[in-house]
């Protein structure tokens, strides 16, 4: 039990700092209010440094737990510092015109409480190792997402997104949660372990398939998968920008973990070994994710491509992130210790993070941005128009947004590109040459997008008429700086990432998988085995 | 280390071009490349012509070690060659920029120093994924040098040139991975010990690529291709060239034509023909067809082009026929003069790109329509149009013949019934496909001729609004001079002598050539002939990712001892390939 | 498929439970599941729709019970109790987004809200 | 094919240099002197001199005594060259050009080798003889000739005349076919330069252009010639190339064609190409005529004397694969044969001097070819030799007429040139000039004539071949003479031409036909005839000069007949060659099997013109054939004309039908080609260049657009109402598990 708890302390410290900032935000004092945003930050930083040195899992994947954790708090603190300011300006301005402070007024607190909640909640899915955790972990991301898209701004717009968001979720949190009813039926276990090796000794049955089927697509709502994408574009679009980043990682991640974390429990079928186990992922999942993999990023692209606003474009583009990544993850983790270039799922691991500080970087040249409304109140830019000429008018937040743009588009040497790479090479290990060839082609339709964000910041011309206006936030643009050395310097200096997510991309067994069910011998059994190196896999094989 | 310095001297100048003011950016720029010019100089001197095949100068950096790559740069005397090309035309540039370019000067210079740094990248790098990097880094400068400095279409035209170029080569990038995968992997399955480890590096890279299966290397060329004959550009995927060519501005032209487009031959030289022998032999006719298809459909094209500019840019479609002509006959001298072919397009048609935006700068037209007889108001300009026409149409003596020539004669000695000849080699290529190539020629002098009488000779036609008195007429010429002025001869005289130079003493090249070209040659025979192929069998059947592959995933021992017993089928491709 | 899945269901329960199966259970479930999610998608009104979603949760529910009976496993229940605990957070959420849509549009129809789109 | 490798190996590395190994006489190659080097340097460095010259814009007859200095010294040097050799072969090497080596399949070390050397036996000392010799005497006239261009195009002019020159050697010189390559290109190149040189002129641009490209055309052939002669000998060196086709003369000359690789027998008819080309023969002789658009010296030197010879060289050269050809000397043969009757046909009908003399060239240009066609390269050679100075000395006649009278060069409007003051020397030079070309006996034009037609006769199946220059020789001596009666003789009468504002500082372009709309200078008003001011200017003493010396040379090239037995000096300087023919196998041992056209040496006497021995009566044939010719023209254009425009000839033109109109037209040839070649070539072009924006670019715009209209296909789907998105989202599952369910009952 202890070892459970030592397992939830970056949880457990971003849950007090909730609890802190609740209160916080209420304090009548202006400046302590304003502390919430740093409490949350700091909350979060000693969580990752926590988490970063505190212990494996106990799931499947025991290295996955430190690193998801780290990186999303890591990626927190940015889209915290994202998120300064887009709630209570007004209130903050009319107490200090003088008017008297009403907490009830004021939604600071529950702003900010919601955000260490949903980053809280996708840290614990890292943690999952039951479906029930899995389960509330997934809502525990979910349900404050909800809240913060509807009150992000004071428009309609964001009051639409939130229902759409809102009933579209729950619709997919009731599919994949009967998925996982489907999966306990089938095996009579909710604890990933045992649902493993049960999986592993008896094979796949049809209940378990279809468990995992509706789980997988329930699960894609998150990670906004075609057929699941639709809210996508409009619940992006509607969201403050802040907010639309925060939704753009977060759940996302949260999807994503949760889909290694069901895919480990069948395993994936096509290590570069031809006698490993794991050889359990049904064709027809297979299929399915083939097939969810090559429509996400094409629908996502060629959506992208026809939008005009600079939102949208985004949000379909997340889209076609997810895609890519679902490469990774039909890739799987190769042999076990395979090396980075094999491992499919560390391709992923590495592609969230590297996504996060992209996505960052690009919604922070947006949100750093504001325009004077009809009415006087600022409102966020939304138009190609009021990013022209960024660069040479505001030169951080432009030449933010042109190189995370060219680095989402995947181009050398940034960091999208190292981040896609190993997609690449994975996929090819993996033998999807097609899914791989098809993910080039999107790449390129991608160029069509991610270029005019590049050209229409860095060389066009300011548009006549006013200009838009920088926000009052200097952590918005201070994220933005962030993501954008990160983006630069990760691609030469990243190697300790992608060692990182390489270890945290080892699917372990439970110790009792070595079932040779199959005319091949299983090998993931055994104690955890340094993975770097490969030649002590073979013979780990052996002996098991 | 001079290599580094090389691709990080113009990244520093670039960096301080963007903080100093824009006054400043000229002078940063020259002294940028200049430098840069200095450094490969030195790099030219500290070379070991002795042993101009192996890799020279070389440094290695880890980077990302996990994945394998490598931060690892050398050169043979191909790449130094280009890499001198491209030091050559980056001072050019910035010099027949000086009264072109009127604002934006620091984003202008800043982009040119990043392009050469990236095209210096290409030809240093040896380690693939840095090779890729600065291959497609070179898009955004030029991207950038199209879309703001570009005449009226730039926009459209530099969202062409990089799409295209882009998607091409992230198929490329699949084939490369695919081979440092199988080099990673599956080396174990043709019976040699794989690292079991990823490497990107090339050397590395090529012995494993040769070992594969020809059906696989045929894919591999296939994938390859699609980015370096988008960039070459091989008929049919060239038309993004004009455009681009026709908006960019004078200096984008002359990189675009001298440099840019040797990426795709440089990669053929460098990827395709070394890596994949039993494909290149087996498709060596079919990428000769299409050169020749472009070379005679390109040179047509541009007699019946009025604009000056798009004229040259088509011609540089038919010219790089000629370039990969000279590749696909696979022999010594072919390749030679395809290499060749590269420095000296680069030398003649950028000159020529360079005359037309002098005219450019003082007209404001290229239109044949409303330009001709400029040899009685500009005989200097005309001189120097006149002598890199006639580089361009191969005349002996100067630059072009030399090349031209010997990518003709590489690709006639390759005829499949010469083999047994002294000065034959054999191959598949031979009588007719030099005659029609050669046809090129008389295409050739039709165009440029057609173009030299039109805007050189003949009676003089200004544009409307030019008087033919000259400057006087109203200062339109800006600060320039009727004629040349000083600095621009000065740009264009070194281009003239190296023409000159390369015409009548490529001997010295040519050597340091040879042995670079030898090693790819003897590769291509030796390994892409090979009968012995029982080693290439298992791989056969043991190839995940292959179309027809997907259902030998799960291949058992016992399937592969049933394959390995018929070797002959799986090496048909490469036998009919190689065994005329 | 649908062998493999009867084969279970008429294995019963270990204990006869006044003749039922798990095979009744499980359809039960499945037609309240279907039922929800015919009713999301046809009706308009927002609270019918959330409710809609409710009773799909709930299938799952009856789902999960029925399976933790079969397998003598206490899990499935537990889940149950969390999956209400959740169900009700939303429930709470709902009704709020609900009573702040109402006051924009007085109107809960879903059809009302299609400003963003394309 | 193996064997005849296995020949081939043998020479390369056995037999090469090695005389007697197959009977070839040929004698070992020496290093020559490096001062051979400078004969090709000079004239370039005049080149370059004149270039520096413009750029420091010298206003002054610098450049031409620059260029006459330094081709003077290299005909010096040549001459000198001419002692030195006695009949040996040297080779010089300035430096190596260009060199690959690489090892064959075989393991064999295999190279391409092309040095810039100088190859030197006596056919080269024979042709640089008169090249520069010719040239510095032209460049001399040129001084004068082109006086009025003096800072504006004079340096421009003999920079192209030195780079000429140094081309001209590289041909001549050079000790492989690829320097022969360049030095044929080199001066195509200074012939579209020099014919363009009046650049303003519409027609000179347009003829300078057909010029190259024509040359081109025929160049390819050239080239694949060198492509096939190296691939057959794995060099393009002379020394090998000519050593290893001896080894099948024996075959050849004794009609075993099949026994000669069909590659060697191919590789004559490329190399001939480039000489039809060259040389102005049919089918690419269109562009000679045209070309006299430059100034004459240029037509004398370049399209008259040398560089149109180079074809005749070229073949002279290689000779020994063209003897082991089946095909390639008769199709010489023939081709000569017809153009030589064709050109005379065309100048028979001509009013424009120049042209006249421009298609007379052409005509003994086919003379050449139809001599080196029926075996007699001694004949051959030696008509180059002798048309080298009396053609020159006839063009510089008629360009010094054309630069009295303003460009006047029709002959209807000029008469009675000879009896004006200051004239008589060119009335002497033209009427020397106009006896040789006709071949009125003793002259030399006769003694070289006669030789080819003697030839012609004498060689198996060749007859058809002399009876077509037989005529040709009487229509030549007609037109020749017209010109001469017309312009010359007759009545005093002259109409200015229309450049007589030439000594105006425009150049002589400046007021050329087609650019009145666009001269902004607007002298269109005023250019018109005005004779009445018009004084014709005698030419000066360069010009007479050099006319005199031609004179002189050209009367003196009869004395070379007589300083030798068999063709005299020529012949001797031929023999000591690699043109040398009769071969050295003895024919008798093959006399039985001598069937073929080539199985026959020319001391046979093996045919017969009208059962008498062609060496002995064709003196008296041609003879006569020449006066008649002669005669005609006497009674034709002389005998009682009054005016200059017309003479008797006109009343006979209605006699012909359309036959003169289709010759004045020059049978149309031009306007065949234009309708044949160039027109769909054009057509096709412009489809191309609409195939390649609406096809291949629209494809890939099309594929541009492809992700967009998807794009805009999908978009519908976005409606932005929650109902919608449920369905698709239940839609879209159900469909992707259909997707599965099939799939996997497919067994995927």
């Amino acid at each position: 039990m202890s070892e459970k708890l030592a397992l939830l302390v970056p949880e457990i410290i971003v849950f007090l700092t909730t609890c802190i900032v609740m209160v916080v935000g209420l304090s009548p004092n202006l400046a302590v209010r304003r502390s919430c945003g740093l409490l949350s930050a700091s909350g979060l930083f000693i969580a990752a440094i926590l988490a970063i040195n505190g212990p494996a899992g106990d799931g499947l994947l025991p290295g996955l737990t430190p690193y998801i954790k780290a990186v999303i708090a890591l990626i927190g603190v940015l889209l915290v510092m994202l998120v300064a300011g887009t709630v209570d300006r007004e209130e903050d301005a009319r107490v200090s015109r003088g008017g008297v402070f009403n907490a009830l007024r004021t939604n600071r607190a529950e702003f900010y409480s919601f955000i260490l909640f949903s980053l809280t909640g996708a840290m614990l899915c890292a943690s999952a190792s039951d479906l029930i955790w899995l389960f509330l972990a997934l809502e525990l991301t979910s349900l404050p997402t909800y809240v913060l898209v509807t009150m992000s701004t004071r428009g309609t717009r964001s009051q639409e997104a939130g229902v759409k968001y809102f009933f579209l979720g729950a619709l997919g949190a009731a599919v994949f949660l009967y998925g996982f009813a489907l999966i306990y039926g089938g095996t009579g276990s909710t604890k990933f372990v045992d649902i493993a090796s049960i999986i592993a000794q008896q094979g796949i049955n049809q209940i378990t398939l279809a468990g995992m089927i509706l789980a997988i697509i329930g699960v894609s709502f998150k990670i906004a998968a075609v057929p699941m994408h639709f809210y996508t574009a409009d619940v992006y679009q509607g969201a403050a920008s802040p907010v639309t980043a925060f939704l753009a990682f977060v759940p996302k991640t949260a999807g994503f973990v949760s889909l290694i974390l069901l895919l480990a429990l069948v395993g994936w079928d096509h290590g570069t070994d031809k006698v490993s186990v794991g050889h359990t992922l049904p064709s027809q999942l297979r299929l399915l994710l083939w097939v969810m993999a090559a429509l996400t990023m094409t629908i996502g692209n060629v959506l992208a491509v026809v939008q005009s606003s600079p939102k949208r474009v985004l949000a379909y583009s997340s889209i076609a992130h997810s895609g890519y990544m679902l490469v990774g993850l039909i890739a799987g983790p190769g042999d076990y210790g395979a090396g980075f270039a094999h491992n499919g799922i560390a391709a992923v691991l590495f592609y969230l993070a590297a996504y996060g500080l992209m996505n960052v970087g690009a919604f922070a040249a947006l949100a750093g941005l504001e325009r004077r409304g009809r009415d006087g109140r600022p409102v966020e830019i939304d138009s190609f128009d009021d990013l022209r000429g960024l660069c040479a008018g505001r030169p951080l937040l432009g030449w933010t947004l042109v190189v995370c743009s060219l680095s989402l588009l995947g181009l050398p040497p940034l960091l999208g590109f190292f981040s896609k790479l190993p997609l690449f090479t994975s996929g090819i290990a993996s033998g999807e040459i097609v899914l791989v060839i098809v993910m080039g082609i999107n790449s390129a339709i991608a160029a069509f997008y991610y270029l005019r964000f590049a050209a229409v910041a860095m060389l066009e011309d300011p548009s006549d008429g006013p200009k838009p206006l920088a926000a009052p936030f200097p952590a918005r643009a201070m994220s933005g700086l962030v993501a954008l050395v990160l983006v630069i310097s990760l691609s030469f200096f990243g190697d300790a990432l992608m060692k990182a997510s390489r270890n945290a991309a080892v699917v372990e067994g439970s110790g009792v998988r070595a079932v040779p069910a199959s005319p091949s011998p299983g090998h993931k059994a055994g104690d955890r085995h340094d993975a770097a190196s490969p030649a002590a896999a073979p013979a780990q094989r052996v002996g098991a | 280390m001079e290599l580094v310095l090389l691709i990080l001297v113009p990244l520093a100048f670039a960096i301080l071009i963007a903080l100093r003011p824009a006054q400043e950016a000229k002078f940063h720029a020259v002294i940028g490349t200049l430098l840069a010019a200095g450094i490969g100089v030195n790099a030219l001197g500290r070379f070991d012509w002795g042993t101009p095949a192996t890799m020279q100068l070389s440094a290695a950096w880890d980077w990302l070690p996990t994945l394998g790559l490598r931060l690892s740069v050398g050169v043979d005397s191909v790449s130094l060659m280009l890499i001198a090309l491209t030091l050559l035309l980056g001072p050019i540039c910035v010099f027949c920029s000086f009264t072109a370019i009127q604002e934006k000067e620091r984003t202008y210079y800043g982009w040119l120093l990043v392009l050469q740094a990236a095209m210096t990248g290409v030809f240093a790098s040896r380690d693939i994924v840095l090779f890729y990097t600065c291959f497609e880094f070179t898009l955004v400068p030029m991207y950038v040098l199209i879309s703001l400095f570009g005449s009226t279409n730039r926009k459209a035209a530099a969202t062409k040139f990089f799409l295209y170029t882009f998607t091409g080569s992230v198929i490329t990038l699949a084939g490369l991975v695919y081979i440092a995968w199988f080099n990673a992997t599956q080396l174990d399955s043709i019976g040699i010990q794989s690292a079991g480890r990823w490497t990107f590096d090339i050397a590395a890279l090529e012995a494993a690529a040769q070992a594969m299966p020809a059906n696989v290397q045929g894919w591999l060329l296939l994938a390859m291709m699609c980015g370096f004959a988008i960039k070459i550009p091989l008929f049919p995927v060239h038309t993004w060239l004009p455009l681009a060519h026709t908006e960019a501005p004078t200096a984008g032209s002359v990189v675009l034509a001298g440099v840019l487009l040797k990426l795709g031959t440089y990669g053929m030289f460098r990827f395709v023909l070394p890596f994949l022998p039993a494909a290149v032999l087996e498709y060596a006719p079919i990428i000769a067809t299409l050169s020749i298809i472009g070379i005679l459909y390109g040179g047509l094209i541009c007699w019946v082009q009025t604009d000056v500019k798009k004229l040259v840019a088509y011609s540089s479609v038919a010219h790089l026929g000629f370039c990969i002509l000279g590749l696909a006959a696979l022999n010594t001298v072919g390749i030679t003069g395809s290499i060749l072919y590269m420095i000296n397009h680069g030398l003649s048609t950028g000159a020529l790109f360079l005359l037309i935006g002098m005219v450019y700068e003082r007209y404001h037209t290229r239109s044949m329509k409303e330009l001709g007889g400029l040899a009685c108001k500009m005989p200097v300009w005309a001189t120097f149009m006149v002598f890199f026409t006639m580089a361009s149409v191969g005349l002996p003596g100067l630059n072009g013949f030399i090349s031209e020539f010997m990518c003709l004669m590489g690709a006639f000695q390759a005829g499949d019934k010469w083999g047994s000849l002294p000065g034959g080699t054999g191959g598949d290529l031979g009588f007719w496909y030099a005659l029609i190539a050669g046809l090129g020629m008389i295409i050739a002098a039709m165009y440029l001729l057609y173009m030299v009488g039109r805007v050189v000779w003949g009676p003089l036609v200004l544009p409307a609004g030019h008087d033919d008195h000259g400057h006087d007429g109203g200062g339109s010429h800006g600060p320039l001079p009727t004629d040349l002025c000083a600095r621009e001869i000065f740009v264009l005289l070194p281009l003239a002598v190296l023409c000159i130079a390369l015409g009548l003493f490529p001997k010295p090249v040519i050597k340091a050539l040879e042995p670079a070209v030898n090693n790819v040659v003897e590769t291509i025979n030796a390994t892409g002939k090979r009968p012995d192929a029982a080693s290439g069998v298992k791989a056969m059947n043991d190839l995940p990712g292959l179309p027809s592959s997907a259902d030998v995933r799960h291949v058992s021992d016992a399937d592969v001892s049933v394959a390995s017993s018929s070797p002959t089928v799986q090496w048909g491709g490469a036998l009919s390939g190689g065994d005329k | 498929m649908g062998t493999d899945l009867f084969m279970l269901a008429q294995a019963g329960f270990p204990e006869p439970m006044g003749g039922a199966t798990l095979a009744h259970y499980l359809l039960i479930s499945v037609l309240m599941f279907a039922i929800g999610l015919i009713g999301f998608l046809t009706r308009r009104n927002l609270i019918v729709m959330f409710l809609c979603t409710e009773l799909m949760f709930q299938a799952a529910g009856i789902a999960l019970i029925a399976f933790s009976r079969f397998h003598l496993e206490h899990s499935g229940q537990t889940f149950v109790i969390f999956v209400l605990t959740v169900a009700a957070a939303e429930a709470a959420m709902a009704l709020a987004l609900v009573v702040l849509l109402f006051r924009k549009r007085e109107s809960l129809d879903a059809d009302e809200w299609t400003e963003m789109k394309g | 094919m193996t064997i005849a490798s296995d020949i081939m190996g043998s020479i390369l590395h056995g037999a090469l240099g090695a005389p007697g190994a197959s009977g070839a006489a040929l004698p070992a190659i020496e290093a020559g002197p490096w001062w051979v080097s400078l004969i090709p340097a000079l004239p370039l460095l005049a080149c370059i001199l004149c270039g520096v010259s413009a750029a420091m814009r010298i206003k002054s007859k610098l450049p031409a005594w620059i260029t006459v200095g330094c081709l003077g010294v290299s005909f010096a040097l040549t001459a000198a060259m001419f002692q030195q050799l006695a009949g040996g072969r040297s080779v010089t090497i300035a430096w190596e050009w260009i060199n690959v080596a690489w090892t064959d399949s075989g393991g064999h070390e295999r190279s391409l080798i092309a040095n810039f050397g100088f190859y030197v036996d006596s056919l080269t000392c024979l042709w640089m003889l008169f090249v520069t010799g010719l040239a510095t005497l032209i460049a001399l006239y040129a001084s004068e000739y082109m006086s009025h261009d003096v800072g504006t195009g004079y340096c421009r002019f003999f920079a192209a005349f030195g780079l000429f020159v140094f081309s001209m050697a590289c041909l001549v010189m050079g000790d492989n076919l690829i320097l022969l390559y360049l030095g044929w290109e080199g001066v195509g190149l200074c012939s579209y330069l020099l014919i363009g040189y009046f650049y303003k002129k519409p027609s000179a641009v347009a003829a300078a252009k057909k010029a190259f490209i024509m040359n081109r055309i025929g160049d390819l052939g050239l080239a694949l010639g060198i492509f096939l002669a190296f691939v057959q000998f794995g060099s393009v060196e002379y020394k090998v190339i000519l050593e290893a086709a001896q080894p099948w003369l024996a075959a050849a000359q004794a009609g075993h064609f099949d026994e000669i690789p069909a590659t060697v027998q191919l590789i004559p008819i490329l190399l001939m190409i480039g000489a039809f080309g060259k040389s102005a023969q049919l089918p690419l002789y269109v562009w000679l005529p045209d070309a006299m658009e430059g100034p004459t010296p240029v037509s004398a030197l370049i399209h008259a004397a040398t560089m149109v010879t180079a074809g005749v060289y070229l073949i002279a050269r290689t000779y020994p694969l063209f003897l082991v050809s089946e095909y390639a000397l008769p199709i010489v043969a023939w081709v000569g044969a017809l153009t030589a009757l064709v050109a005379a046909t065309i100048g028979m009908a001509q009013f424009d001097i120049k042209r006249i003399m421009a298609y007379s060239t052409v005509s003994q240009l086919g003379y050449m070819f139809a001599g080196l066609g029926v075996l007699t390269s001694t004949g051959a050679a030696f008509h180059v030799f002798t048309h080298a100075f009396f053609k020159a000395s006839l063009f510089l006649s008629c360009g010094a007429v054309m630069h009295g009278f303003a460009g006047q060069l029709d002959l209807r409007k000029l008469s009675g040139v000879g009896f004006m003051k200051g004239w008589q020397f060119v009335a002497i030079a033209m009427l020397v000039g106009c006896l040789n070309l006709a071949g009125f006996p003793f002259t030399a034009g006769y003694f070289s004539k006669d030789m080819i037609l003697a030839e012609a006769f004498v060689t198996p199946h060749m007859a058809p071949i002399g009876w077509i220059l037989l005529l040709t020789a009487g229509l030549t001596a007609y037109y020749t003479f017209r010109v001469f009666f017309r312009v010359f003789v007759g009545p005093k009468y002259y109409e200015p031409g229309d450049e007589v504002h030439a000594h105006s500082d425009h150049g002589h372009g400046d007021h050329g036909h087609g650019e009145h709309g666009h001269d902004a200078h607007g002298h269109a008003g005023d250019h018109g005839h005005a004779a009445g001011e018009f004084h014709p200017h005698a030419p000066g003493w360069a010009i007479n000069f050099v006319l005199l010396t031609l004179t002189v040379l050209s009367v003196g090239a009869a004395g070379l007949y007589f300083l030798g037995d068999h063709g005299g000096w020529v012949g001797k300087m031929v023999h000591a060659s690699s043109a040398n023919y009769p071969p050295i196998v003895d024919l008798a041992a093959h006399s039985g099997e001598a069937a073929d056209a080539h199985a026959h040496a020319d001391h046979g006497a093996h045919g017969s013109f009208l059962g008498m021995d062609p060496h002995k009566v064709m003196y008296y044939v041609s003879g006569i054939v020449g006066f008649v010719g002669i005669a005609i023209a006497f009674a034709l254009h002389y005998v009682g004309r009054k005016t200059a425009a017309t003479a008797n000839a006109d009343k006979l033109v209605p006699l012909l039908g359309p036959i003169p109109k289709l010759a004045q037209g020059k049978w149309f040839v031009d306007e065949v080609y234009d309708l044949l070649i160039v027109k769909p070539l054009h057509l096709i072009s412009i489809v191309f260049a609409y195939i390649d924006k609406l096809l291949v670019d629209g494809l890939v715009n099309a594929f541009g657009w492809v992700p967009r209209g998807v794009g805009s296909g999908l978009r519908p789907l976005q409606s932005g109402n929650l109902h919608s998105y449920a369905v698709q989202m239940a839609g879209g599952v159900a469909v992707l598990l259909l997707i599965v369910f099939l799939a996997s009952i497919a067994g995927l």
